[in-house]
């Protein structure tokens, strides 16, 4: 049963990268990094059980609090010149930042 | 004999990816990303070596006897870090020709590099 | 057989970030390549370099490039100069390399040399020798001490460097308009604030952890300055960089820095004082065990703050940088308004 | 405290780096520094002669046997090059105050000094250690720490420079990991001397010749040899004056030491010039480097890069020395190693006191110097001279060694290429005699002083230490001859 | 008794595994970005605690249990507040939802939109 979870994980990671590599505007990507993020967290955690190596959940752990911070910090950085001016409500559609 | 040395071809191509990357393309920061695409092949090179068949983790634990080989991992831990170091050095550095060379393409920096030099070669004839 | 998965899941993401020509999303393929190759290590048994492979490569590094990337535009220019000259030199490398390889003993063969001459004492004796489970740590901390120390130096240099080329002498008028962008940013990252404040406490709690906790599980120094310095990073990100520098100013980074090295080499002082070799823990105190426990704790402690006080300067350097170009870009904007 | 002396030597300006960031003066880190160099350089004499009298001393790092622990292994070849980095260290630090203050911004004075102590430890660490993975560790330190003093460059081509050097000192680096690796694969050690001995039972795989492959690839582009040196000329002329002092004395000395290290010590002599035409492939390189680096030197505007070329060829003699493969071959690579390091140094000493006193090195500034800047510009002459070989000066005892080793393996041809690079030398060296004393001085140099004397002292120890190793050239070759022969000897 | 647990945390893992597929098969499918945001968010939430719950029954000591409990309680609480900073962020720069009424108009804001 585990083998066959591992098994979905990694088809799931691969439609991810799919879509990481072929997705038309950034936040499609920065979609498909977060739903990676989430599932090498899943990966290893199962790979703890099917090793046999339950110290391996501590990784799985720092991973998904690096995919949190780097999820953030692009969003943060996506949107650069949010700073320049003050934005405004009926924001229209940007021009490449 | 093919199964015994895949992961290593696969390895020799990665670092060849990155290698061809630094080479052959100028923007800088694209040349950082292959030298760290580079080094990263170089460390799963390391790692794949340390692997033992049946082997789990290097962390004592009774009722398991056979281990994978501790040193490769502490060599790569000593490598990842210099990795980081390196490539946090060369975005400094790109930051910094990005300020004073408005550009951060290799050939536009040595266009203007080779300008520079011509006018100040010209400027020392007619001196 | 997960391993030539994960291999060619690489192979493909290497080949997909030559292709692109939009920075960002190169930058995302990296993140992502870190974290397979992290993942790759975890299938490999190597669990403390999945621990630093993911927390740097995937984290740090991606969140540098992001910042980098914010200043210096993210289109790169399509003409690939001189490709066939990399090609024949890569070609030439990588058939040598090929070649190499012929010879090598098999994946995953026991019966390799290197697992027959050196590694069987660290796996039977460690556990009399230093008494802790980890081998990756007894090895990284006590047999090979030394060369965690040139470590310990070489991420001094990085932020040294990264220090000296990106330092900005910050003058207090910029410091309030900076808040008054705060005061927008606020309520733009309303949730999020609320969150990572639920957060930030926990990271720190699990940065300590993994850092005392190297003797059983996966951890130690680096891993944990790493993590100590990501939730400092998340701070600075959401919280403004200001706000960020008033809670750790640059002076205190540093000294902190030069502390955690100060603090690994007096280790190997006290041992030398103790008539034993540098950095030769049995010494320390009247049982050698004890000893080793208590040298190990203290390097990874210097370790520990020396990597997170480096990682803090070297993001707040970028940041610092990036928020100068933003300050300097407005003043222009002003000036050129006015006149 | 005697038996911790090769550990001292790379700890004291090791541990001297954070204490100079906590000082945070850059009066007082610069006294510091002066002291921690000038320790280490007393050090490395006491364990000169302690090498001379008893042999090799073995230390291990942490209490553990060698081939599990890191081993520190100092002999008459790592001695005498731990000699020459910090000596020159430790005077081209005393000028060093002075240059930074027109050169680099004043809060990162101290910056300068803390990295200038991490190359230090750098190269001294990988001169003394005897495990392999650690001289990577510590050539990453020196590199990173080269890499940001280069950038310190007040022009802005200095960061293009050190952008490049970083591309390519990594690339480098990492060969010398892949390297390493396959040792480490074939082999199951990282220990130098166990290296050697376990090496020649697995010498006929393809596996280990690679790896020799691959480690001297990555020595060569950090030792800029012919074909891989681009980097070398843009990095040491842009780089602030002392850096490119330090540097241009020891940086490529070191990398030198690895080659010799690596193909004599760990390979073995037989395996090295066997497997591959070493001794061909290199003899051409280093002639071809001697000439076209000469050349290329003679067309430089800026007398920088002048001499930035002119130490590209004057590796070439190193490497045609080495590639001879004979004892007296290597003595004349030791030789011009010790030789070249007192020349570069004073030569760029000098010229680090001419952009402090006319702001830059551009040939036309040196109208007139002759006279209007005595002392220096006779530094300079005689550094010259001693470059081009000129009997009573070092220069000529290491171009005579280098000629009678080829003499002995009866290749004339060779001795007279060898002679004629020397002539490329005089032309090069004489431009910018002629433009010193037989020109009169631009409008706006008109009231140039001399040097300051911080300047002063460090050139003229450089120049009499260049004099005085010309004519007693008994205890440079005495242990110039020892290191050789320790080498052959230790190789079956 | 342990024939009943297998069983359950079989069902969950199996459950889990098929609505993170299908998270997967979503990403790639759908039109819009954010209908992809929709599927996205909802399966790996989801699909995560199925499968860490099913794991958490076959655990055997309590350090195991516990960090599965962390594990699981970290990514409930992270997984909706990326997708909503994410959804945020989008819309505050122009990635307009592709409404189905007026496709044809929709499609020359589509390319417009679409920053890259």
């Amino acid at each position: 049963m585990l083998i066959a979870a591992t098994l979905a994980i990694f088809v799931a990671m691969i439609l991810a990268i799919i879509r990481g590599i072929a997705g038309p505007t950034l936040y499609d990507r920065i979609l498909a990094v977060n739903m990676f993020g989430t599932k090498t967290v899943l990966l290893i955690s199962l790979l703890g059980f099917v090793m046999g190596r339950p110290e391996f959940l501590d990784i799985a752990l720092v991973y998904a609090l690096i995919n949190f911070i780097s999820v953030i910090g692009v969003l943060r950085y996506s949107d650069t010149n949010q700073f320049k001016h003050m934005p405004t409500e009926d924001k229209s559609i940007r021009k490449e930042p | 004999m093919l199964i015994g040395l895949f992961n290593d071809w696969i390895v020799v191509v990665l670092m060849m990816i990155g290698l061809y990357i630094v080479i052959a393309h100028g923007n800088l920061i694209k040349k950082l990303i292959g030298l760290t695409i580079f080094q990263t092949s170089v460390f799963i090179f390391y790692i794949s070596m340390a692997k033992i068949d049946g082997g789990t983790a290097p962390i004592l634990a009774d009722g398991i006897t056979q281990y994978s080989n501790p040193l490769p991992h502490v060599l790569i831990l000593t490598a990842i870090v210099v990795g980081i170091a390196t490539t946090a050095l060369g975005l400094s550095l790109v930051v910094r020709i990005k300020e004073s060379y408005n550009s951060i393409e290799e050939e536009e920096i040595q266009q203007q590099d080779n300008d520079e030099q011509l006018s100040t070669n010209k400027a020392e004839e007619n001196a | 057989m997960i391993d030539i998965v994960l291999l060619s899941l690489l192979v493909v993401i290497a080949i997909a970030i030559i292709r692109m020509k939009d920075l960002f999303a190169v930058v995302m393929l990296t993140g992502i390549y870190g974290l397979l190759s992290a993942s790759f290590f975890v299938a490999m048994d190597a669990v403390d370099v999945a621990f630093t492979e993911a927390a740097v490569g995937a984290g740090i590094s991606t969140l540098l490039m992001l910042v980098v990337i914010t200043m210096t535009g993210r289109k790169e220019k399509s003409t690939r100069h001189k490709p066939l000259s990399a090609l024949f030199v890569v070609m030439l490398t990588g058939g040598l390399l090929i070649y190499g390889t012929l010879d090598m003993p098999y994946f995953g063969s026991a019966d390799a040399p290197i697992h027959k001459h050196t590694s069987p004492r660290y796996i039977n004796d460690s556990m009399e020798e230093i008494g802790i489970p980890n081998i990756v740590t007894s090895v990284l901390a006590s047999y090979r001490a030394f060369d965690t120390f040139g470590e310990v130096v070489v991420i001094f240099t990085a932020g040294i460097g990264v220090l000296t080329l990106l330092c900005v002498a910050r003058s207090q008028k910029n410091d309030e308009e900076i808040d008054s962008i705060n005061d927008s940013m606020h309520q733009q990252h309303l949730v999020i604030r609320i969150v990572a404040k639920m957060l930030i406490p926990f990271i720190f709690l699990f940065a300590l952890y993994v850092q005392f906790h190297g003797d059983f599980g996966p951890g130690g120094g680096f891993q944990a300055g790493v993590i100590f310095a990501s939730a400092i990073i998340l701070y600075a990100m959401l919280f403004g960089l200001s706000t960020a520098r008033k809670v750790i100013n640059q002076t205190f980074v540093q000294v902190i820095a030069a502390l955690g090295v100060l603090l690994y080499g007096s280790v190997g002082i006290v041992s030398l004082m103790n008539g034993g070799n540098f950095l030769d823990y049995n010494v320390l105190s009247s049982n050698p065990i004890a000893g080793q426990h208590l040298g190990i704790l203290l390097i990874e402690w210097g370790v520990g703050c020396t990597v997170a006080s480096v990682m803090v300067v070297i993001f707040f350097n970028f940041a610092g940088r990036r928020a100068f170009q933003q300050h300097k870009k407005q003043a222009q904007d002003k000036e050129s308004s006015a006149c | 405290m005697i038996a911790h002396l090769p550990i001292l030597q790379v700890i004291i300006p090791l541990l001297a780096a954070p204490i100079c960031l906590l000082l945070n003066r850059s009066k007082l880190v610069w006294l510091f520094s002066l002291l921690a160099s000038g320790l280490a350089f007393s050090i490395s004499i006491l364990l000169l002669q302690q090498v001379m009298t008893s042999g090799v001393i073995s230390y291990e790092l942490g209490g553990w046997q060698a081939p599990w622990g890191i081993e520190y292994r100092i002999d008459n070849l790592n001695a005498f090059l731990l000699l020459i980095i910090s000596g020159i260290s430790t005077v081209v630090l005393f000028a060093a105050q002075t240059s930074i203050e027109k050169e680099i911004p004043k809060d990162k004075h101290v910056y300068f000094y803390v990295l200038y102590l991490l190359s230090l430890t750098g190269m001294l660490g990988i001169v003394a250690t005897g495990d392999a993975f650690n001289v990577f560790v510590f050539l990453e330190i020196s590199s990173l720490s080269a890499y940001a003093l280069i950038a310190m460059g007040n022009k802005r081509q200095a960061l293009w420079a050190s952008y490049q050097y970083l591309i390519m000192g990594t690339i480098g680096a990492t060969f010398i990991l892949i390297g390493i690796g396959l040792m480490y694969q074939m082999t199951g050690t990282l220990n130098m001397e166990d290296l050697s001995q376990r090496l020649p039972e697995v010498a006929q795989t393809r596996t280990v010749f690679v790896s020799f492959v691959f480690v001297i690839v990555g020595v060569c582009l950090k030792l800029a040899m012919f074909p891989l040196h681009l980097w070398l000329p843009n990095a040491y002329a842009y780089a602030p004056s002392i850096v490119t002092a330090f540097f241009a004395a020891t940086a490529t000395k070191v990398a030198v030491y690895l080659l010799i290290r690596f193909t004599f010590s760990v390979f073995g002599l037989s395996f090295s010039f066997t497997t591959i035409p070493l001794q061909t492939l290199f003899m051409a390189l280093g002639l071809f480097g001697i000439f076209v680096a000469s050349t290329t030197a003679i067309y430089q505007s800026n007398v920088k890069h002048l001499f930035a070329y002119s130490s590209i060829a004057q590796i070439g003699y190193m490497i045609v020395g080495f590639s001879l493969s004979t004892v007296t071959g290597l003595t004349a690579t030791l030789l011009h190693m010790f030789n070249h390091a007192l020349m570069k140094g004073a030569i760029f000493l000098a010229l680090a006191a001419v952009v402090y006193r006319v702001g830059n090195v551009e040939l036309k500034n040196f109208r007139g110097l002759g006279r209007q800047m005595p002392l220096t510009m006779a530094a300079i002459v005689i550094g010259g001279l001693s470059l081009i070989g000129v009997p009573l000066t070092v220069g000529f005892v290491s171009k005579w060694y280098l000629l009678t080793a080829l003499v002995e393996q009866g290749w004339w041809p060779i001795a007279v290429l060898i002679l004629l690079g020397s002539m490329l030398a005089v032309v090069y060296v004489w431009r910018v005699i002629e433009v010193a004393y037989f020109k009169e001085p631009l409008e706006q140099n008109v009231e140039v002083k001399e040097a300051p004397m911080s300047f002063l002292i460090p050139i003229w120890t450089l120049v009499i230490a260049n004099i005085y190793f010309g004519i007693d050239t008994r205890l440079s070759v005495q242990v110039a001859e020892a290191a050789a022969q320790s080498l052959f000897g230790v190789s079956p | 008794m342990d024939i009943i647990i297998t069983i359950c945390s079989g069902f969950l893992l199996l459950v889990g595994s098929f609505l993170c597929i299908s998270g997967g098969i979503g990403l790639l499918r759908f039109p819009d970005f954010y209908t992809r945001m929709h599927a996205v968010g909802v399966t790996d939430t989801l699909g995560a605690g199925m499968i860490l719950v099913g794991l958490m029954m076959l655990s055997t000591d309590f350090l195991v249990f516990a960090k599965l409990v962390m594990v699981l309680l970290f990514t409930l609480l992270i997984g909706p507040t990326t997708s909503h900073v994410l959804a945020k962020a989008a819309f505050h720069n122009g990635v307009r939802p592709k409404d189905s009424n007026n496709l044809e108009q929709s499609k020359e804001k589509e390319n417009t939109s679409s920053i890259l």
